[in-house]
């Protein structure tokens, strides 16, 4: 609940350039930064990717645990995102538990995999109301330079995607591993995209500096389909109606543009 | 008290599981000034879902060194009562509710002076007693209410409602069951003087043009809110103001 | 473990007025402060009741689930009483876990409903050592004026009185819920009345600014057949012999006229 | 290392389960000054129940904001080791041991001069090595010894013990069987000289006759746990007035 | 974390007693406090033992309790050591959950014990996978003049080899404790010794103020037959390659000397 | 990827389950500088094991009273992700990394000059991004690379290794499935170039002559990582030193 101190002569000098069209790196208002994504960096994790937004570098690793089913959905597998923001990070983060930041992080990234459903979490179902997968989404911020629901929700989705499950078999009501990978049940490719709000103008991929002066921002998560899956306003600033709509408009065409980044979705096993 | 899966959220005349039509609030009470010891407070329902908020402040902070120089600190906690939910709730607070105490305060910033009360803290506790759906949405209505009971400047009041798709459909003020068993969930909050949206959140699937429907009835919800909120003030400070009229005139 | 500072002044005022037999909001010494209580507040819950002792207001919600039984008593239900002192009942609350306070007062409202044995435990087993009813009381302050014990111990036993518990019923070793509900097996009805010392002065129901300069308390629970079935001594001060037998002698007097308050007592299902 | 229910707690001729009178005390065993580094300390046994108790200070408080300008701060910890019972206690502080902490310390405050110790705090640190029944009374009267010998000032010592209803007699310094299989428990603290009662709690069910029959009892037994109280601090510090006194003759 | 501040006095003090071969309390630089080991102190325990370095003070509790066996080792019981520094040991303990400290002590004790495989855990496997016998090692400061860790290691093992084990067998899938007590599968007695640098010197036992102006300290833990089991170098300095031998040598012949205070091996049971 | 018991860690040709020698190392890699925000970072491999170290610092120290008047403070967090192992780690702090966390600023702190940085800090974040063995060792290689990219004076690099005996033999720089099934693992942490001894650690058995053997082939492998260390070193700086005397030449 740290509160933040607005710096403004940053802000006024950020405000101007935006009004210009400008942008204190150089870029215009609705330009990304260089993105990078690599995968199968950790090979202990049955899924891992490092994404890049600049200097921005999230670290994501999927673990699959077979493990019990929430009560209320005994036919599924279970999906947990949790996102930590190591202090090797930034300077402003410290060593602790998850603070709202982070929370807020995890729940996003979480939401737009959900509700893309993206994962198909029923036939991740070992033995009903027993045994499930469970895939663990660990998100690791290792530097902050801006914008990590977006370099965190590519991240999540470019492990899962590079990720393998083991083939498991239910033999006499127990479960057999086969010592087998296949491919995880994945049919959709969600994508986020972060719109900043700064005066009057509507910005992409706010870098730290820019997040510090930004009025508010508005996340929208989109299926490979197009549809909106999840949204998230945040900072204490008010968009207007028109912004809203515009906003998304933008993250609607920007999503299909980091689609594009992500491997294609590979016919399931079974 | 657990509830099974209903076959069918909206009948075939158009109306929903308690009744409504699809663009209709639930019944809605608000009472300010329920609680004796805070600065202000607030007591709101939409149906069964029931929400108590307080307000303390502007007060001095504890500790010293995390005050601004230049505006109060607004802070936020939202939090479920372990009877509020048809499984009992541990009290500890959950990730779920850290995150919605972080996006109803940055729903209500926009709303308050904070400039005005340089080196102080804004408290504002909320309590949800009974949940039945868009307990966010309740929260931060009945929380503008308790701001402004305390007596804190306020550039307008925050009413908030979500709009879901249920069946297909469009329907305003999402309860319980239509959040848990229907395709999308839209909350809003917004300033409504100021046509200004202080919180839009969104889980489900929506076509951009659904969205654009979708948003346009959280609007007019909020609009409706809005109504009640300055009704439920007016009855509240109206005997005091003539109160304090009949004072002069006799004096 | 926050230490009270005694206000000197208030507490002299308070001293004077108490050798006269008056208190500082008019009431005489042994005058509680209007009583009211209502139950079936909170659909969800079981059974829930608010109780007010002047300003004081105190919700106390019960659930039902079905758990495992303590080890050392596996043909019992499970009673768990818990307080929270939520922030927006008290300046002087703070969000976190339970403090002693809020302890104390969940144990000392626990004792007083376990030794009368209102609940009949035995009757809330479904399988012995492995299935029992859970009765959870969850007591919540919303508006802090003092007296939170009487007002809390009223609560519960209010809401329990008011409350309804499912039908269940073990099939071939399976617990079914008939989807009825029926009257939980209660047998008595405790009540708890506080008496505070001042100076020479015994009061009864203290209101908070009393809180803040009492010598010490005493609580007393009474079971319906007049029995006393919990204390507790609280606040850094001493009674004299004496004013132990006399206080209890007071509480047990207001303890009936409490209980006139509460409905009667159901007969038992079964 | 579990016991199971007995079949009789008090024989045909009046005898318990350890061979006592209604009306005795276990052996009782006090040492004053036990450990090196505490200001003060004492080790106290009421049978098998053994507690031992540190006290440091009165010292400088941290924070120092917390420290009050006409007085000490005492601070109580009861805490059980974890070897103490039967089952192994988790180390984390319990909800009874949180509830005990602050019923101890307010039984002791009264006989505590804290007006003597302005802006120092006053700790007492009781650890229960054993737990048979009665730990918290055992507590207070080694935490009196214990301040004692830290040469705090004190209006007098307090001393404990417990009173049982077992097998409808009433017994005087219940063990842990009686506890758990008797019908009632209440465990008094007084300040034996000044007749003031510093901790009352009663568990189980008693008529009013019989609660005033137990009190009576209690407080005889107050009486002689003093005695004990009084003989240990002799024992502890009268070679050392004599040494003084011994030092002075000669000098 | 607390960063210790060395008091630059009293190191050169006992620097320069050290470099006479002399101590502060008028030891040798390679003697020990007295010691002091008794047993059976706690009766609730299945095991205990009180260790007195001088005047430290260092009290173990052994319980046995029936458990799960950890995932990996089905066939084997638990050993599990815990270390609280209580409070009334030192000014400078403060209540809480174990420090950094502790919970080295903790884990230091641990393998002395478990790498010397004291403990035939094999045989405290009751129903593989199921059941085992768990023993909780309780390790409870009581007076803190230094050297807690060879106080603390000895306790373990003087309290281990006093304790018994409640007899239990398997009938039909049940575990039945025939109520009668054996001796626990304990196969080696291991003794650990801490050497602690100061200057050029090496010391045996550092008490309390020696421990504040050390450069560093290393402990070995040997076992029966004289072999390493578990090392440790502790504190922020450094040690030559040539005085990690020494030190080692001499906790060696100090370990035999101790192990002569214990009570000799008993034949197992069974 | 759960990983079963082998039948031989040690093939009759004397390579190991790498296919390594004895005495050898695994692939080594080290990136100095990783990280933007960090005031010093580094990135280490040994094998699979892989580790980030970030430096920030000296800076001021909050809270303030916890500042030394004579030096900085050395704090330390070593921590693994939840990824970095086969089964996923919690990630809340377990008690084996409060251990490591602890033993790794002893190893580091003979080689910083705390005594330049009065009143601040030196903070060394490290997290095991994956483990595959001698994780503390690779952290402390790792730290003290971050450590001379902050630019913090040091007495020496601090390099570390450990070594470990499986079946029978001595091995230099063991890999997880050589620390499970092996006999003994001693890990070791010096300052090369001072032949100081800043961490020994060990588990398992070995005679008196084993360890001298097992120590001495420790120091030869920090020796090796040391070379490592210092290449690195160049690599960052080198390009910067060029620049500059280029700048220089040119001015």
């Amino acid at each position: 609940m740290a509160e933040r101190v607005i710096p403004s002569v940053k802000r006024k000098q950020l405000l101007e350039l935006a009004a210009r069209g400008k942008r204190i790196d150089g870029r215009g208002l609705l330009d990304m930064r260089p993105v990078q994504i690599e995968t199968g960096v950790i090979e202990k994790a049955e899924g891992s990717a490092v994404v890049r937004l600049g200097s921005t570098m999230v670290m994501v690793g999927v673990k699959y645990e077979i493990g019990k089913p929430f009560e209320d959905t005994p036919n599924e597998g279970v999906l947990s995102v949790n996102a930590e923001f190591v202090p090797l990070a930034s300077p402003t983060f410290e060593p602790g538990p998850p603070d709202e930041n982070a929370i807020e992080l995890a729940r996003v990234v979480d939401r737009g995999l959900r509700e893309s459903k993206c994962l198909d979490l029923e036939k991740m179902c070992l033995i009903p109301g027993e045994k499930v997968w469970i895939a663990w989404i660990d998100i690791y911020v290792l530097d902050h330079d801006g914008n990590l629901i977006d370099a965190s929700a590519l991240a999540a989705i470019s492990a899962l995607l590079a990720s393998k499950i083991p083939e498991a078999k239910v033999e006499n009501g127990e479960i057999v591993l086969t010592g087998n990978y296949v491919v995880p049940p994945i049919r959709d490719r969600p994508v986020a995209v972060t719109i900043g709000k700064l005066g009057d103008q509507l910005i992409v991929d706010p870098c730290f500096e820019e997040e510090e002066v930004l009025d508010c921002r508005l996340t929208a998560s989109f299926t490979e389909g197009g549809l909106l899956c999840a949204m998230q306003k945040g900072l204490p600033g008010a968009f207007t109606a028109d912004e809203v709509i515009k906003a998304i408009e933008i993250a609607k065409v920007k999503s299909e543009e980091l689609r594009k980044l992500l491997p294609p979705l590979v016919t399931q096993h079974g | 008290m657990l509830s099974s899966a209903p076959t069918k959220l909206i009948s075939d005349d158009g109306r929903r599981a308690d009744g409504r039509r699809l663009d209709q609030l639930r019944e809605i009470k608000m009472e300010v000034s329920t609680l004796k010891n805070a600065d202000g407070s607030a007591c709101v329902a939409y149906g069964k879902t029931r929400v108590m908020v307080a307000v303390y402040g502007p007060r001095e902070l504890h500790p010293k060194h995390l005050a601004l120089p230049d505006r109060a600190i607004l802070r936020c906690r939202y939090h479920m009562a372990p009877f509020s939910v048809e499984v009992r709730k541990s009290p500890a607070p959950s990730r779920r509710e850290i995150e919605l105490s972080k996006v109803i305060r940055e729903a209500l910033e926009p709303a308050v002076f904070t400039e005005l009360y340089p080196r102080t803290s804004i408290d504002v506790f909320i309590e949800v007693l009974q949940a039945d759906g868009s307990t966010r949405c309740a929260s931060i209505t009945a929380a503008s209410l308790a701001l402004a009971d305390a007596g804190v400047a306020m550039r307008d009041l925050v009413a908030a409602v979500a709009v879901g798709k249920v069946e297909g459909k469009l329907v305003l003020d999402v309860m319980d069951v239509e959040d848990k068993y229907g395709e999308a969930d839209l909350p809003v909050a917004m300033m409504p003087s100021k046509k200004a949206v202080t919180l839009i959140q969104m889980d489900g699937q929506l076509t951009f043009e659904e969205f654009k429907e979708a948003f346009n009835l959280a609007v007019k919800g909020c609009n409706q809110i809005y109504d009640f909120q300055k009704e439920a003030l007016r009855r509240h400070f109206a005997p005091k103001i003539e109160e304090l009229e009949g004072g002069m005139s006799s004096g």
